[in-house]
């Protein structure tokens, strides 16, 4: 007492400020656009939307169910469904999305709709440099600029990604087993007369490239 | 002041002066209009709203779930405690059970939470009291690895997200456990390090010692929770009294003050943080197996029976309640935050009044408030 | 503790003209609650507060609900006993209707911690409360003039320039912005 | 003095004093960081070196406001009337062996008297202003100033009393010999000017607004205090005052405490004399910024508390204790300078413990807090 803890205060402060030059517990400073931290694999910054294949229309998994669109806590997500049909990985012809537009003025970031999304379609970035200049055209991303490929979903999440597509995988042969077996079990009574063969051409069936990734 | 008219008669006038919003102190979202007698305080009334957005009105269009992000942002500095009152409340309401090891990832992430509200809010305070931010500085290193620990649960260092009806949305990821033990092993040190800058100082105690005395009475009446309440010597902790999670199993210990000043409220919390280590020591070293979340629970599409529910749970700044109606349909009828920051602030002018201008500034900050919970 | 019937019961004898119902909760927690008469609301609540074996000295939560359907407001107390450590006891007050008749009687000279929460309960629903020290508009502006929380209050058309506009928002925008501004055509032109 | 020398003077000091104003701030910042676990500004030049420019050019730049409500006049020369008298402080200062503006027999006299001037300059600033927090800054300001200034003189008469002069330059002589053959004989290294020394600092800190005494500013409470309603070029001439202001009474600590510009121990007297006076100098204004990194504001009515009933009749006591070394300089038995330094420290430490503990209202015990299962 009497002035002995405000010495003990200026020994902590001094002890601090040598601690700066040779301790990297006392300069905790990131510097940074030098510098950079990893960002953990979990990390969510912004939706995007996941295709496979090359194509972003064609690959893209997105069926329009409108389920994250109502999910969306701040509604910031915009589905208008497509008249057209296109087929999914399994061959099954699903809806998709004439507009998808995702307001990330308004959107928050909590990942809900990629935790909602049941065909795997919608999933978190984690790029976080969004700022622009220009408020008017860069905010309400469309579609064609929220189409990520597979890979770069495996880049982000690798453990979540090898999860889907071994899922997905699965799917697939399952449903080409039950194709086969219909076939089959058309095949037995009358003349084959499939309509739908599957979609072979289509899905250039990820498995092997991610058992490399996920390793 | 002193205003000499034209008769050279001396006369007292009182200075009334808005402090905020625009106040460094208020951080732009919170005004109080004193009337000082020179710089004696004789009446204060604290003026609320910049920061209101109808949480509540909001929560109500929305589904159960899409409110859960919305609760991280009550009180933005304490995401994890927020998501588990809501998520209690639904449980409740909906009648979901938890599964033991979610009930324990709950509560290590809740006292994580604890510690960086506690150990910032010390640093707030001395920062009010004009320490230039150097406790702040060194709460904040602290806070940043906890934080680390956050994202690499849930993918966001503040707004979590986390949790869910009937357990946790995800499981720990490996090595989480171990990085959470080292820092529970590192924070004792470093509050002792805190306490050798601050709690002997004299001028800290001079500041705060006998400054802003709220007697237990009144604290009770006044709806007075958390820390706050326990610093003037009520025992009342909702984890022990509800003993809800599963806070029953651990051994811990409460601390009470004995004279609700300043400085028991802020020695109150450092004792706090201690007592939280030992529970975070405990739930580490105990944390069980099994699922994080009851696979029975519904994630959308919740539709509650009929009914009513008051959940509540013991945040860091006191007792945080939803009290949820459901009429059977998708959304809440009713959504009502229960938000103690508002109401501890309640006595403000009673804890204030003779003091001086430096003095509210410092009574405020051991109050202990985030705007974000106070406006909703 | 006693059971809430016991407590309807003693409440009764100890204040004869208390008019007290039990209103059911029928979800999993049990958590029913007392609907007080406006009349006699302050006399329950003192005896509530002080009676040796209820000794319900903290009021934790008030809040106002909006009954659309039934057409009344009402406010809910949660009351816990901090001396005692038991509680949940849950008070409820009905208004006449939700235009005219909406006075309530303040239970803030009973609880202090009611002070800040009728205020809100006032400005976002409209019930008056009757004896409360202080009842000003807290959250929203002293200018502002409906209630907020009421189930059928309509958001003022107050449009304000939105760069990214779409669902209703759009609808608005275009409303408001017959000469749509550059970003909305292309919005429009999609 | 030539004309010619005297403006050379002018212009070094002028300089000097304004570069180490550049750089003292960009120090200050740099060390408030290293003490706070960050680099402080390091991006403007290599290491942050050129901060100091780029806050003056923000500061020339940005829009001078002048409240519609206030006295245009004085709002307008305050901070030329805090600024200017302070140059004059350093008229008077030796900052090395026969380097000094101006020889006045008076000189500390003078140096109080012009340092004086700083608060009218406050006071103008707080009340032209018309803003209850600049009113509410000026007044403390002045309350604080006012009540500093007698423990910052009184604390000084001991070195006047012991080296027999008013002139900076005498007192400086004074401290020029060295004991035992080596160490210095500055009045640091006895009783009454160690604890003068203490007394000095902690009044020079209130006196020129430095934290823990930064009241009249304190931004948790008055926002900025006197300074609130000022911006641009104006608010940079308060900070300039302010700073120089802290120079001057360091320099004047330097010369009455730490021996001026000599070394330290007679081994290292080669040096020039200026390197000696700018070292302490620049170790003295880092204990400014140490304190400001550790130390949390008082509260008004403790700081005139602080001042009345402790410094000052510690810095009446320091002057018996002074008086008591003085007169039993003639004690020439064994051990004599270890009961006299006994003897003072007695005179100092027992007062300092009492007035310590009635300041604080009796005994500091630590609280003891009570556990709930």
């Amino acid at each position: 007492m009497l002035g002995s803890g405000i010495i003990r205060g200026f020994i902590e402060t001094a002890r601090n400020f040598a601690g700066s030059y040779c301790s990297r517990e006392r300069l905790t400073t990131i510097q940074y656009p030098e510098e950079r931290l990893a960002q953990p694999e979990s990390a969510r910054i912004m939706p995007f939307l996941v295709f496979d294949g090359a194509d972003p229309k064609a690959g893209l998994r997105c069926t329009a169910c409108t389920i994250c669109e109502q999910e969306c806590p701040p509604q910031c997500i915009y589905i208008i469904k497509d008249a057209v049909k296109k087929p999914d990985h399994i061959g099954k012809m699903q809806m998709q999305p004439k507009v998808f537009d995702i307001d990330i003025s308004v959107c928050m970031g909590c990942g809900i709709c990629a935790e909602v999304c049941p065909f795997d379609s919608i999933k978190m970035d984690q790029v976080f440099e969004l700022s622009s200049g220009e408020r008017f055209n860069t905010f309400l991303l469309h579609k064609e600029q929220l189409a990520k490929p597979n890979e770069y979903f495996r880049k982000l999440h690798p453990s979540d990604a090898a999860e889907t597509d071994a899922r997905r995988a699965e799917d697939k042969i399952k449903a080409e087993a039950k194709a086969r077996a219909a076939a089959a079990a058309a095949a037995a009574p009358k003349p084959p007369s499939s309509p739908k063969p599957g979609p072979p051409p289509k899905v250039p069936a990820p498995v092997p490239e991610h058992a490399e990734v996920a390793t | 002041m002193i205003a000499i008219d034209n008769d050279t008669e001396v006369k007292q006038e009182l200075l009334e002066v808005s402090m905020g919003p625009h106040h460094p102190s208020t951080h732009g979202v919170f005004r109080m209009n004193v009337l000082l007698d020179g710089e004696t305080v004789v009446k204060l009334k604290p003026v609320f709203g910049y920061l209101h957005r109808n949480h509540e009105k909001i929560a109500e269009t929305n589904s159960y779930l899409a409110s859960i992000p919305y609760t991280d942002r009550l009180d933005y500095i304490c995401a994890m405690t927020n998501n588990w009152a809501y998520t209690l409340s639904v449980e409740k309401l909906a009648g979901i059970a938890v599964p033991p090891r979610a009930e324990y990832i709950r509560v290590i992430v809740s006292e994580l939470t604890r510690l960086i509200n506690h150990s910032c809010l010390a640093g707030f305070l001395l920062q009010d009291m004009g320490a230039l931010g150097t406790p702040l500085m060194y709460a904040f290193r602290e806070r940043e690895k906890i934080l680390d620990l956050f994202e690499a649960l849930t993918g966001s260092r503040m707004m979590h997200n986390f949790m869910r009806f009937g357990g946790c949305r995800c499981d720990l990821p490996p090595g989480w456990v171990d990085g959470a033990k080292t820092i529970v092993a590192h924070f004792g040190p470093f509050l002792d390090e805190f306490e050798a800058l601050l709690t002997g100082n004299e001028i800290l105690r001079a500041r705060t010692e006998g400054v802003g005395v709220l007697s237990g009475a009144l604290a009770v009446s006044a709806g007075v929770t958390g820390p706050m309440l326990r610093a003037s010597g009520v025992n009342y902790d909702i984890r022990k009294v509800d003993a809800y999670g599963a806070y029953g199993k651990f051994a811990f210990r409460v601390p009470l003050g004995q004279r609700g000043d300043v400085f028991d409220r802020y020695m109150v919390r450092i004792l706090e943080m201690r007592e939280s280590l030992k529970i975070l020591e405990q739930a580490l070293r105990e944390l069980p197996d099994g699922p994080v979340i009851d696979p029975k629970a519904k994630l959308r599409n919740l539709r509650p029976k009929p009914g009513e529910a008051y959940g509540r749970i013991e945040s860091p700044k006191g007792e945080l309640g939803f009290y949820l109606i459901s009429d059977g349909g998708p959304t809440p009828y009713r959504f009502r935050v229960r938000p103690p920051s508002l109401i501890n602030v309640t006595i403000l002018e009673d804890l204030c009044l003779g003091h001086s201008v430096a003095d509210v500034v410092v009574i405020l900050g051991s109050v202990d408030i985030v705007l974000g919970e106070v406006d909703r | 503790m006693e059971t809430l019937e016991q407590l309807k019961a003693r409440l009764e004898t100890a204040i004869p003209n208390a008019k007290i119902e039990i209103v059911p909760n029928p979800s999993p927690v049990n958590q029913p609650s007392l609907l007080l008469d406006t009349e006699s609301a302050r006399a329950i609540a003192h005896f509530l507060r002080d009676d040796p074996q209820l000794r319900l000295d903290y009021c934790s939560n008030v809040t106002g609900v909006d009954w659309l359907k039934a057409g009344y407001l009402e406010a809910v107390y949660h009351l816990y006993s901090v001396a005692l450590k038991h509680g949940p006891v849950i008070l409820r007050m009905r208004t006449g209707n939700r235009a005219d008749r909406v006075y309530l009687p303040s239970l803030t000279p009973v609880w202090r911690s009611c002070e800040f929460q009728e205020r809100e309960v006032y400005d976002l629903y409209g019930i008056v409360f009757q004896g409360h020290p202080d009842l000003r508009r807290i959250l929203m502006w002293d200018e502002f003039v409906d209630y907020p929380m009421r189930k059928d209050y309509v958001e003022p058309d107050d449009y304000e320039y939105d760069p990214t506009p779409h669902d209703d928002a759009l609808e608005k925008a275009r409303k408001h912005y017959p000469q749509a501004p550059a970003p909305l055509q292309t919005e429009a032109a999609q | 003095m030539s004309p010619l020398v005297a403006v050379l003077y002018i212009v070094g000091i002028m300089a000097v004093f304004g570069s180490a104003f550049a750089l003292t701030t960009i120090a200050e910042r740099k060390t408030l960081g290293r003490m706070q676990n960050r680099f402080g500004p390091n991006r403007v030049g290599p290491f942050g070196i050129l901060q100091p420019m780029a806050d003056a050019v923000k500061m020339l730049t940005k829009e001078d406001i002048v409240p519609s409500s206030a006295d245009k006049l004085l709002h307008f020369i305050a901070p030329l009337v805090l600024t200017t008298p302070v140059w004059l402080n350093f008229a008077v200062l030796p900052f090395g062996d026969h380097v000094v503006a101006a020889r006045f027999d008076a000189g500390l006299l003078f140096f109080f008297a012009i340092s004086a001037a700083s608060e009218l300059a406050v006071f103008m600033a707080g009340w032209s202003s018309q803003n209850k927090y600049s009113l509410l800054g000026a007044m403390r300001a002045i309350a604080q100033m006012i009540s500093y200034e007698v423990p910052l003189v009184l604390s000084t008469v001991t070195v006047v009393m012991m080296a027999g002069s008013l002139s900076l330059t005498d007192i400086v002589d004074a401290q020029s010999s060295y004991a035992f053959g080596w160490l210095a004989r500055w009045n640091l290294f006895t009783p009454w000017g160690l604890a003068g020394f203490g007394l000095f600092l902690i009044a020079a800190t209130a006196e020129s607004n430095r934290s823990p005494f930064d009241l009249p500013e304190g931004e948790s409470e008055i926002i900025a205090g006197y300074l609130t309603e000022y911006s641009g070029f104006k608010y940079a001439l308060f900070f300039l005052g302010e700073y120089l202001g802290l120079f001057a009474v360091t320099g004047l600590g330097v010369t009455l405490f730490l021996g001026g510009w000599h070394a330290p121990v007679k081994a290292l007297a080669w040096a020039p004399s200026i390197f000696w006076f700018a070292a302490k100098f620049a170790a003295l204004i880092f204990v400014f910024i140490w304190a400001r990194a550790t130390l949390p504001r008082l509260r008004l009515d403790q700081l005139l508390a602080f001042a009345w009933r402790f410094l000052v009749p510690l810095t009446l006591i320091n002057i018996a204790a002074a008086a008591a070394w003085h007169y039993s300089a003639w004690w020439g038995f064994q051990g004599a300078m270890a009961t006299r330094w006994v003897l003072c420290a007695a005179i100092i430490g027992f007062p300092y413990v009492w007035l310590g503990r009635s300041l604080r209202g009796g005994s500091p015990a630590l609280r003891k807090y009570t556990y709930a299962e």
